[in-house]
């Protein structure tokens, strides 16, 4: 649809300096508020002017959202942190790699300068059906162009589709979920914790949400546990170009390795699915095993055991099962 | 309110894309209601009409247990309903706020409820008496005068019915119509999903004939609601109680079979049709309703079954 | 010391660094308004109803432009149309006291549409009983429009999965054939038979095409964004009907073009038209998706070549059948390719037969290298195959094929000024290390599996007969007129290089005039198709001669002698013999005022175009004013050629390829400011790397819609994807028909390196050309892993 | 002449009436220069409510406080280039993906088309045009790219030159593989990378020199 009007419609705009400010305003205009973070995905809807918003809250002064804090158990990052504060933190480097190398590897440093954690996150995905205003089942409608046998799907998901075949775009879930990371959603109830796992919605069950955030609710931190401080870390992302661009694939891994032995890992991927995809059938292949690329290559085939491809997406199905493997073989060879 | 959603589609022109949730609350509010009017109407308007005098020669030469529902249309019957009921929980639970993965649920209920109805009408229409639901004139005559008497016209007798009353009828002939819609739509909304069967194509039909789909498939979808509330609660009532079990178990007492049922319009195999003016129907409520709380013939049968 | 051949910072490059430059869409003016469009949503349809009344309604809307009020075109393109062609196309214009307010304006505007058949691809254009992408047919032949269908016979006669190449009479809009082709393939020890397939690729200037206009005493004052100035300002006249002085236009600098804008666009047309209506100065801001329709695009084509090979590996025939995605308003560029094919392979036989079929998708224009880019990028990795079947050198291949000066290409055996591509060859040969690179080929480090690869690329260089006008100032400075462009490629201060150096004058008393209308420039060339560096040093250097000419004459009528027996540099005309016997030119500029007529712009010479005389003529009495054309003359066209060589390593797990390193060497004369050529050519391989690894042209092939009008999902280039080792020579040798010898690079360099990516990334194949672009990890990945290809072998919009 | 009917248009008579208010209502506003009577105003009260905002703003630019009257949904970059006459911020996408209006927020690179003005109203905003000292010497990186032969059409420049200024604050010692990753946030469809990245070394090196 040839909708290139660009100008942003009028909205009404909160600036709080509380997160319960926040959520006092996000209840008061529930569906009609949207939160504004970085505003990386923000400024995409607004000037399509496909969602508009009758009331804006803008996070820019809530500082208790900002910054990265050690705890007795880990680390807390607060849901405005940049990327670029995440992809450059001394404790996060030093023993969550994989974390700062998904974060270096998004988008650009101007985006990465602005755009945060929880906006990596929350933000839709990019399917050009769904971004390009088409009334499609995310969008509120009864169909999905994109898995329709003439459409152009190569960017879309070989698995985890429910009508809708879209992917997430967020090159930071996985690595948070190798990590086991925990959500701090906040809301006028208080505080719930969900798995970074469980925090993803599947579209089989609510078409219309990438996420498990209801209106009224703010992702307010992310709890990563030391469990996995200072594991052996992989992450790979294969993209078009080396800058802006989304992954066609990503991988993370985070293995305990001793005596040549897998002790344990979590892997996840995305890229795969309409969420970022814990590979639990390679993790099972994986564990208790000394690592070998014949293993890998084992690991990889389980990850993509139930894959369906689309007409234009076939090859995500080697893709990702090679960079399964390669995460075994420890090494972007 | 609104009827129906629609949307902008990919070129900008208007096109349906289903039916307003609204609609969904309409249906359910409105079961509701008749339901909480008629327990009213039951317990404190309904006419008190003349004790029938049970049992004795009314019963004579009838057999202890009358067959009313085969073994076969019992099962189908249970499992029908099974899935229709599945059907609406997952059709409209998510609507209303409990979320959960139901589509896959959706169409595999979907199409058990087809097996179940096809096989009825072969089975109806091969094996039992097709014109059994047929609404014919003695019906409506029978029909118009329960009226009369629900709205209190005392003396007024009731014809009594042949196998299947006129609400009987009436209520399986709106299940029907509304079911086999949904049947129909939902099969073609059906090539819409990726299934083990096909893959999906949104564009086997035009953009607006899909609209005209989704849209008949919800109102087909929201006339269940009211028709499965009405259905239940007749089915819990303590004065259909009766009919309940016979669907069930499958038989109702020679007590009931005279109280409510014409011998020449619902012919039990064995037994000789009278002539003679049957008992005046409507005895039911209060007798039947201090029989089934106070035992009686039925709990007894429901002992020896 | 010569200016030519010095790297000297252009005299604009300050304001650019600064933001000082004024892009179009920089300007403002008193009571300005802006205009929004409103877009077809539609790839083809008719405008039955336009209900803009709410809109009219709404307060700070000042006034609504159609269709109507625009220039009509029968069969042409018109700035706004009731009939689009292509979605994004515009319908109408809105104008409003705030951006903002227009576009709200805009979105009450209730348009009712008539939806007509579309066609996205050639191929699908051709097929029986497919719509044509326009009412009046599918392409035309001469200027007759016709609808060209090929039949299921044509298709069903092609083997699986190949192109057509039907025989017979009206299966083509151009056909041409020299020598015998089937005596060539009769000879040839080895045939090659291929299906190729190029995407279009979207122009995507950084600076999209914004302009601004108001009226002024029946004057119209236009600040656009145009890559030749005074042939816009023309183009603008002509499609106006106004008279050329009545149409003043500033384009001081231009963010990009590549084609795109060498006269505007038809766009402009908006504002100006727009503020005569309203009375208003008007600014039409280009967003950028608008820019993706209304931008213009490189033609894509499907097409199927024959070559036949001699076991030399000498070519003796090839035959090209190709279909070009001509957009609604263009033919594609297939004929162009055709003979750029003729020229860097010099088959002694050769057919064409060539369809531009008109499709419903954004229109279609020259981009950098037009036609040229696509063929060699296509055919470069067809001469490994050869290469590699009959067991030769692949270079050495290319070279047997190349031409000498004396080549005689295309179907009119044009003939050319200079070539001197087989040089370019041998020095690439050294200067990249060919032989020890090619060892290299094939071999694995880790999961990467090296490639190298080298393409050929020649392209149109120059043209002839433009003026040049100068005038010497009563300060002593040459001031040099430029009715060029400025669109980035230094042009306007690099050409003037050439009268300096006539006078023998520092640059620092050099001062360019250009990007104004009304301060009096010459007729020049179009900014395109590398014209410019080889038309205008030959105009400059005229216009320098004749300022010279004038000089000599005044010394010698001041300080006696004949006038050959001066010399002039270092800002003075001094007598050879005796240097110290001169003047300063602050002195001969005064003395021309003093006599006045031919030295001083009252006179002047009857050759010149009018808009030189014109412009002179206001310049007169300013100084010594010199205007000339260029009458060098000249045998046969101008071509430059760039040869590419590059190494890449395409990762066999991810089908991804990293361009690990490129060299350039180039035969364009005379190399006039080497800095900047090294920014031509690596610019334009690094443009021809996007288009080979990663530039999408996508569609939606039920809804005829476009996806890939974003940058990020139309993936030009970044700054992490070109290669970081680079290099670049030049041949330097002079076109021997130019006294300056120097030649346009522009566009050759698109070709050399996409076709050194494609060569190189078959060869990681090891030897498999998918003979497709873009080549991008899902079309290589699904090969390596020997799964469903990505895309059907004919897929073109991909 | 086509054959579509156009309501609301002075050449058509249908709805003549709707196209006269169209016309009073653009005769009431002829008078409004710009921008300045745009936007909808907050609605009555909301300025009550905790964390909404005044439209009429101070905003530190290059070193100056500039008083400007900014929508709620106004960008950086409209209100640098449409309020306050900084062109040399460019606008070649406005989303977020070509750098052409890249301007340091606090010293820190940002795309000015994607950050709401509101959003920034505290911070000290850097354009392209206040790199240069008052007395016109240049910022030594605007030197580096002038040296070079800087960039070809040059609309990208004011936003490579704001990331280089960033670079070299942050990294005065790049490589030029981190040179290029600094600059990765800009596009230059001339693709005129090679002589770009050279700026950027001398840039770096100007600046080690400066410091």
């Amino acid at each position: 649809m040839a909708v290139i009007r660009d100008m942003i419609p009028a909205f009404e705009l909160f600036q709080p300096t509380s997160a319960d400010g926040a959520i006092e305003l996000l209840i008061r205009y529930g569906e009609d508020g949207w939160v504004l973070g970085g505003g990386m995905d923000s400024f995409d809807w607004w000037k399509e002017r496909i969602k508009r918003p009758t009331a804006v809250v803008d996070l820019a002064n809530v500082d208790e959202l900002k910054g990265v804090r050690v705890t007795a158990d880990g680390v807390e990052i607060g849901a405005m942190t940049t990327l670029t504060e995440i992809a450059t933190h001394p404790e996060l480097l030093a023993n969550y790699g994989v974390l700062t190398d998904a974060a270096s590897h998004i988008a650009t440093p101007q985006i990465r300068n602005r755009g945060t954690i929880a906006g990596n996150l929350v933000q839709d995905t990019r399917c050009w059906y769904y971004r390009g205003g088409w009334p499609c089942y995310r969008a509120g409608g009864n169909t999905c162009y994109a898995s329709a046998p003439t459409a152009m799907n190569r960017e879309h998901a070989i698995m985890g589709t429910s009508r809708c075949v879209a992917v997430s775009p967020s090159d930071s879930a996985s690595a948070l979920i190798v990590l086991d990371a925990q959500f701090v959603i906040q809301s006028a109830r208080g505080d719930r914790v969900v798995d970074a796992e469980d925090f993803f919605m599947r579209p089989s069950v609510d078409i219309e949400r990438m996420t498990v955030l209801k209106p009224g609710e703010l992702l307010t931190a992310i709890r990563i546990p030391s469990t996995w401080a200072g594991a052996t870390f992989y992450y790979e992302k294969v993209e078009d170009r080396k800058s802006w661009d989304f992954a066609l694939m990503s991988v993370a891994s985070a293995m305990r390795i001793s005596g040549g032995v897998i002790q344990d890992l979590r892997m996840a991927a995305n890229g795969a699915a309409p969420f970022p995809v814990r590979l639990e059938d390679s993790e099972a292949i994986l564990r208790g095993q000394s690592p070998s690329d014949q293993l890998g290559l084992q690991a990889g085939e389980a990850a993509v055991r139930n894959a369906q491809p689309l007409r234009h997406n076939d090859y995500k199905i080697p893709l990702m099962r090679n960079l399964v493997r390669r995460a075994v073989r420890g090494t972007e060879v | 309110m609104e009827l129906w959603r629609s949307a902008a589609n990919p070129w900008g022109q208007e096109v349906l894309i289903g039916i307003s949730w609204d609609l969904m609350w309409v249906a359910l509010v409105g079961g509701l209601a008749f339901v909480v009017a008629h327990a009213v109407w039951a317990k404190w308007l309904a006419p008190h009409s003349s004790a029938a005098t049970g049992g004795g020669a009314a019963i004579a030469g009838l057999p202890a247990k009358i067959m009313r529902h085969a073994t076969s249309e019992r099962v189908f019957h249970w499992i029908m309903s099974a899935a229709m009921l599945v059907l609406l929980i997952t059709a409209f639970a998510p609507v209303m706020g409990l979320q959960f993965a139901w589509v896959t649920i959706h169409w595999v209920a979907g199409l058990v409820l087809t097996a179940t109805i096809l096989y009825h009408i072969v089975h109806a229409t091969f094996w039992q008496d097709f014109w059994a639901m047929w609404v014919n004139g003695k019906d409506i005559k029978a029909g118009l005068a329960e009226l009369n008497h629900m709205v209190g016209r005392n003396g007024t007798e009731v014809p009594k019915a042949a196998k299947y009353p006129i609400d009987h009828k009436l209520f399986h002939h709106g299940a029907a119509v509304s079911g086999l819609t949904a049947i129909v739509t939902g099969i073609f909304m059906m090539l819409r999903l990726e299934t083990p069967f096909w893959a999906a194509n949104p564009y086997l039909l035009s953009d607006s004939a899909w609209g005209v789909m989704y849209v008949v498939h919800g109102v087909a979808g929201v006339a269940l609601i009211s028709l499965v509330i009405a259905h239940i609660y007749f089915a819990i009532r303590p004065d259909k109680w009766w009919i309940t079990k016979s669907m069930i178990f499958g038989y109702i007492t020679p007590e009931k079979y005279a109280e409510n049922f014409d011998r020449s319009l619902w012919v039990i195999p064995g037994v000789a049709p009278q002539e003679e003016e049957s008992v005046p129907a409507g005895v039911g409520a209060s007798e039947i309703g201090s029989e089934s709380t106070g035992g009686g013939p039925a709990s007894e049968v429901g002992g020896q079954d | 010391m010569a200016l030519i051949g010095q790297d000297i910072s252009p005299p604009d490059l300050r304001a650019k660094i600064t933001g000082r430059a004024k892009y179009a869409e920089d300007f403002r003016a008193d009571g300005m308004v802006f205009a929004k469009l409103l877009a077809s949503p539609m790839p083809h349809c008719r405008v039955i109803r336009i209900d803009a009344s709410a809109a009219l309604a709404m307060e700070g809307v000042v006034g609504i432009l159609t269709a109507d009020e625009v220039p009509q075109s029968e069969g042409g393109e018109q700035c706004l149309t009731n009939h689009p062609l292509y979605e994004g196309e515009a319908i109408l214009a809105v104008a409003a006291v705030s951006e903002t307010i227009a576009a709200d304006a805009i979105e009450r505007i209730r348009v009712d549409f008539e939806p007509l058949p579309f066609i996205l691809n050639p191929l699908d254009g051709v097929r029986p009983g497919s719509p044509d992408g326009r009412p009046e047919g599918n392409t035309q032949v001469a200027r007759d429009w016709v609808s060209i269908k090929w039949t299921e016979e044509d298709f069903a006669n092609a083997p699986e999965g190949s192109m057509p190449m039907p025989e017979g009479e009206g299966k083509f809009d151009t056909e041409w054939m020299v020598g015998d082709v089937a005596a060539g393939f009769a000879e040839a020890d080895l045939i090659l038979d291929e299906t190729i397939v190029h995407q279009s690729v979207t122009h995507h200037p950084m600076e999209p095409r914004s302009a601004m206009a108001y009226w002024q005493n029946g004057k119209l004052y236009i600040h656009t964004s145009t890559q030749s100035l005074v042939r816009t300002q023309q183009a603008l006249a002509n499609q106006l009907d106004l008279e050329l002085d009545d149409v003043v236009m500033i384009g001081e600098f231009c963010g990009g073009g590549f084609g795109s804008k060498i006269s505007g666009s038809i766009i402009q047309q908006v504002p100006a038209l727009f503020s005569r209506k309203i009375n208003r100065p008007v600014m039409l801001r280009i967003t950028r998706a608008e820019e993706n329709y209304l931008g213009r695009a490189r033609p894509g084509m499907q097409a199927r070549v024959r070559i036949g090979f001699r076991a030399d590996g000498r070519i003796t025939a090839i035959d090209l059948a190709a279909l070009g995605d001509g957009g609604p308003y263009a033919r594609g560029d297939q004929n162009g390719g055709a003979n750029t094919a003729s020229l860097t392979y010099t088959p002694p036989n050769m057919r064409f037969r060539g369809l531009g079929v008109r499709t419903n998708t954004p229109p279609k224009a020259a981009q950098r290298g037009p036609g040229g880019a696509q063929i060699i990028g296509m055919l470069e990795p067809l001469m490994d195959k050869a290469a590699r079947e009959l067991g030769l050198d692949r270079l050495g291949l290319r070279r047997l094929n190349a031409p000498d000066a004396n080549v005689a290409y295309g179907p009119n055996g044009s003939t050319l000024t200079s070539v001197f591509v087989k040089e370019a060859i041998d020095k690439g040969r050294d200067l990249f290390e060919w032989d020890e690179r090619i060892a290299r080929s094939g071999q694995m480090n880790g999961s990467k599996r090296t490639g190298i690869g080298v393409g050929v690329s020649p392209f149109a260089a120059g043209s002839r007969g433009f003026d040049g006008l100068l005038v010497i100032r009563t300060d002593g400075k040459l001031q040099v007129q430029q009715g060029l462009g400025n669109l980035g490629t230094h042009s306007i201060a690099d050409t003037a290089r050439a009268a300096a150096d006539v006078l023998g004058l520092e640059w620092d008393d050099v001062e360019v005039v250009w990007g104004d209308t009304s301060r009096h420039l010459p007729w020049s060339s179009v900014q395109a198709g590398s014209q410019t560096t080889h038309a205008h040093t030959r105009a400059n250097h005229a216009a320098g001669l004749d300022a010279k000419e004038k000089l000599q004459s005044i010394a010698a009528m001041d300080l006696g002698g004949r006038p050959e027996d001066y010399e002039t540099s270092a800002g003075r005309v001094y007598r050879r013999s005796n240097p110290s016997q001169g003047m300063t030119l602050s002195r001969a500029a005064t003395r021309a005022i003093e006599l006045g007529g031919r030295y001083s712009g009252y006179e002047l010479n009857e050759d010149l175009n009018a808009m030189t005389t014109a412009s002179a003529t206001a310049l007169a009495g300013q100084g010594l004013v010199a205007a000339a054309r260029d009458n060098f003359g000249g045998e046969g066209g101008l071509q430059s050629w760039v040869v590419g060589f590059a190494e890449v390593e395409l990762d066999t797990e991810t089908g991804k390829v990293d361009v690990v390193h490129y060299t350039a060497i180039t035969d364009c004369g005379v190399v006039v400011h080497p800095r900047n050529l090294g920014a031509q050519i690596y610019g334009g391989s690094f443009q021809g790397m996007g288009i080979a690894m990663s530039q999408k042209w996508v569609f939606d092939p039920v809804w005829g819609v476009s996806f890939a009008k974003r940058l990020y999902t139309a993936r030009p280039p970044g700054i992490l994807d070109v290669p970081m080792d680079v290099q670049w020579a030049a041949v330097e040798i002079p076109d021997p028909q130019s006294p300056v010898g120097a030649k346009g690079i522009g566009e050759p360099c698109v070709g050399a390196g996409s076709a050194a990516l494609t060569s190189a990334i078959a060869d990681a194949l090891e030897g498999k050309c998918l003979c497709r672009t873009p080549l991008t990890a899902d079309v290589l990945l699904a090969e390596i892993e020997g799964r469903v290809p990505a895309y059907g072998p004919l897929d073109l919009h991909v | 002449m086509s054959d579509v009917e156009i309501i609301g248009t002075p050449e058509r008579t249908v709805t003549r009436r709707k196209f006269i208010m169209g016309v009073i209502a653009a005769g009431a506003t002829t008078s409004s220069v710009g921008y300045l009577f745009q936007g909808p105003q907050p609605l009555l009260g909301a300025l009550a409510v905790q964390g909404s905002v005044e439209r009429l703003i101070t905003l530190n630019v290059n070193g100056q406080q500039r008083r400007v009257d900014v929508m709620n949904q106004e960008t950086l970059a409209f209100t640098l280039r449409y309020k306050l006459g900084l062109t040399g911020t460019k606008l070649g996408c406005d989303r977020a993906e070509c750098g052409a209006c890249t301007v340091l927020i606090d010293g820190v690179p940002s795309y000015a088309c994607s950050a709401l003005t509101h959003s920034v109203r505290t911070s000290q905003i850097t354009t392209i045009e206040g790199l240069e000292d008052s007395d016109g010497t240049l910022h030594p990186v605007q030197q580096a790219v002038l040296d070079e032969g800087g960039f070809q059409c040059a609309f990208c420049a004011p936003g490579f030159i704001m990331s280089m200024v960033a670079m070299v604050e942050s990294n005065p010692n790049p490589t030029r593989e981190e040179a290029a990753q600094a600059l990765s946030g800009n596009l230059c469809r001339c693709a005129d990378y090679n002589k770009i990245l050279t700026s950027a070394m001398r840039a770096a090196e100007y600046s080690r020199l400066q410091a």
